[in-house]
């Protein structure tokens, strides 16, 4: 069990819903997956109505976590969250202010910017960073719920791109932190639990894997093992072998 | 008869006509679940859309849940 | 489940007991890992009888699988593998033929040497190697069972230090590869079984944790993780982002 | 009385010794589970232990499970 | 030669002064690394004069880039830039505004604020800024003329922690890349010139090491290596081998 | 200046002409390379005679080193080496006996066979090794006058693979070691050179470069970079920074 | 004879003083190379140091070079 | 007129035909510098090509210096 935002959480894996091939195969995904979490985009609606997106939401029993993706000002994305908390009801936002399309990493100044708008306006506020851990501190500075670290380029699958700037972001804010975005497979999202975060933030990894519902279970696997594997006190490495088996009691042959 | 956009698209609404209207037509319920609403890049509240008449110009958008990472 | 020597395995990791600080601890160890098949050395006996080791391995519920940890020749190697199928009346033996007590890695030349004696002989010989390919592939040729390279030196903990030389040597034998030696941390196990091994045996990186049963449960999911992931089909990796959220619909605010 | 070496140390077993009446004296059982027994660096089979004895020089090694990696 | 704010330069290394044990050990690495350009900070003058610093400088024939280290805001940095004009009548200036004093990264509000500012008041701006591709693009619209980003943080001897985003910053700025901070060795400053940098500065790694003259040298050689490495179009990376003797003619022995 | 086998080399960089485009390009990538020591295939005379690799070796002043690429077992390559002796009139020999022709990784037991004949024989051995420690203090101790294990398959490009068994095959034997096969790039001979080997062996790198002669400039700088950088004694890695600029003294603004 | 700070430190400097008769005592030059002065946070430019006087409470800074990475 | 065969192709040489006879056919020259040639697998010594004398079904490989990594 974790805490974000006062919310106890049995899962620590968000899942994007981005990226899936059908319903069908996001609801496997969210089920398999195990998480409690995931995220939503708001769009123009299609004549036909809202859409089943909430219904497979609903029916996993999970939370939504509205995104502000597509947004490139402060501006823009602080109206986009007001109407994510009026469409979904809730306050929590997952806050994409993109500086780069070809990267879609953010734009620092501006995310600062809408942290602080929204922080103001009494939203839950889990802003997508870069791996910068002065920003992140900033972030949490302004009231940011938890920050969110780009592991690697959003659906690049590259993993963990700078394993050092993460391990010291886990030690610039007192948040919760949570790697978002760049996971490609099992081991990448392990690592960033044994990095100390203490969520994995992840869509494309799922959604457009050959078997979305098998990587899920992957990933809730490996966010469970790199989480155990960092409580439990992993041996230190050495340059050398140390014997796992005695010498002692060799016998001559 | 005011001429809006809603969604980016044009269209042309009764005198009178309200968010609320504007819903039930696109939507068949004026208060649908997951759906929000911006009036001139400004949102509406929920509470607001039965009473919030549109205006020859207006632009609305009505937004709701889409698969996103 | 998957084979080994013919015979069916539910778990992907072996653990050796190796390292352990009672065995009271390694029976917790045994048990949150899921393994159904531990290594034990064979070593002279106490002044106080057999000891308990075979009792904790018999309350498991496992298999035993005898090394030959210490041995610096083929000859050697070859008498403590058969003194150990008179002992626990099993031919599964892993083999060990250490070249250097420093790195503890085999020598290739005494390692096959002793693979072709033991297959000989009627053992199924399971070979702690290097991550050579091409002595993996002599060593399949010459009757090994499996071929289980070593990611790093034995209780080093740095992992897989040659991820490509794991893939080539997946490419080069049919029978079943095992990792062995070197894992640290749940994302190794995790990588391993990525790169396309059939399993895991690891000791030091859980005896020798802080705490040996919560590094077990994260290996055993680890394993698991990384198997899923090797069998769903990742995504590809790619140097620029791609959206997981479509910008189609975005709204103009 | 012949002198053998027993797992490195020097001992004195009784004339006619073998190698399952060492294995009792030093386990309490003349057959343990779990145990190996190499003279003069040969593996002697399990069958064999009742009626294999000790002679003058003999290298005995008794050997069973440790934790190992 | 290369072009940096309009000066033609023949070297593409950039030595940071600080660190060095002796003005003689600093003046003999200043030549042994063949640059034509250091770095220099301001500081309160001590009792007997303005000290030989620059005359080492001058005796060296090399430019002075004055450096605003120390300063964590815009305000701070715009005036220590100022200063440094003043004193070494150079519009030159190697803006730094830190950010946090564990990793001396920067704060990414604060030196694009500064920069805008210098620009304006007609300084010719080079950021000491963080890997993050989306703040160099800012940087260089703002009218840096270079963006310098961190391989590591300071001194950490750590190279190039994200080899992705140094590329990424290559193409995101039309203005000159320098690898600043963070290289511990030559392969680090050539691996800089490979991911694409126009040049490298550095300090800790030369003036810091056993022998500062010797590897001032080595770093001159791996700036040359790395630049005619990434102008003379490296082989592509192959999983296989492709043997570099041809079979054709083998003999039949 | 280093050892070979009793001579004095002043080039680290021994240069394989496989691969290259044409005999001009060839010269040009020796001459840039300032190697003094070059490997050459044996084979099957054309019909127009012994051709004018030999006469470029001559004019470029450099020593032939004859290698036996292509042989798979120890008998081959023992009556190639004792052709190659007559043809060159040298006892050196690089020896390769390669166990795969995917990899064209050596295959080790043929490998340590062949050196303990051709040392018998008189040669100067110089054989062609994987990144084995073990093996490689083998081939030592059988007379072998310096080893060289691959860094990566062959033309692959890949780099070293595998640093840290660099470093301990660096520390198991007193005989020069050379890094061969795998470079792809100047900061990859660099890193070799940094590990502690004598000399870097390249061929692929430079002569499949799009620009041999260019190519072949940047590895001279990069191992002389290396190897300069090895004996200068680097910083050591930190986890934070260490400001290179004093603070002391700053001013109050 | 006001008291100021110079570089942090009280100092009491004769009526009059000027910028250029601070640093002629401190380094032997009233325009010395490589320095740089602040008076009250603003720097003073070289042309402005033989007239610009130093009152009551005045902070000045004198910088020079300094190794620097 | 001996058969033999050269690098692998058939080849009819006059009787009493030396190596060196054969390397001055291929090459122009009795003792090519570069050269190295093996007899049936077993290498020819420089020395002995004038003297050695090519057999019916002789294997003979005539090598040279070509590029190699």
């Amino acid at each position: 069990m974790w805490q974000l935002a006062g919310q106890q959480l049995g899962s620590r894996l968000i899942l994007g819903t981005g990226g899936a091939g059908s319903p069908q195969a996001l609801e496997r995904a969210i089920v398999a997956s195990g998480t409690e979490l995931v995220t939503v985009a708001l769009r123009r609606i299609d004549a036909g109505g809202p859409g089943g997106l909430l219904d497979v939401i609903e029916r996993c029993g999970v939370r939504v976590l509205p995104n502000t993706a597509g947004c490139y000002t402060a501006t823009e994305a602080v109206k986009l969250a007001h109407l994510a908390r009026e469409a979904f009801e809730t306050g929590w936002v997952k806050l994409e202010v993109i500086g780069d399309e070809r990267t879609l990493l953010p734009d620092a100044v501006e995310l600062l910017a809408a942290t602080e708008q929204l922080v103001a306006d009494g939203f839950t506020v889990l802003p997508y960073t870069n791996d910068d851990p002065v920003l992140a501190r900033r972030l949490a500075d302004a009231g940011a719920a938890a920050v969110m670290p780009a592991g690697a380029p959003i659906g690049s699958g590259l993993g963990i791109t700078n394993p050092h700037h993460i391990r010291l972001i886990r030690q610039s804010v007192e948040v919760p932190v949570v790697l978002d975005a760049g996971i490609g497979t099992a081991s990448d999202a392990a690592l960033a639990m044994e990095l100390g975060c203490d969520a994995v933030l992840l869509a494309s990894a799922v959604t457009r894997a050959a078997d979305p519902a098998g990587m899920a279970e992957a990933m809730r696997y490996a966010v469970a093992a790199g989480r155990l594997a960092y409580e439990s006190g992993r041996i230190p490495k050495r340059f050398y072998a140390l014997a796992s088996t005695v010498d002692e009691g060799r016998p001559e042959l | 008869m005011p001429d809006v956009s809603v969604n980016g698209s044009p269209a042309r609404v009764p005198a009178g006509h309200t968010v609320a209207d504007l819903l039930r037509a696109a939507t068949g319920s004026p208060a649908p679940r997951g759906v929000a609403v911006a009036l001139n890049g400004t949102v509406v509240r929920r509470a607001d859309w039965p009473t919030t008449g549109l205006s020859e110009g207006d632009r609305v958008e009505v937004l709701t849940a889409k698969q996103g990472g």
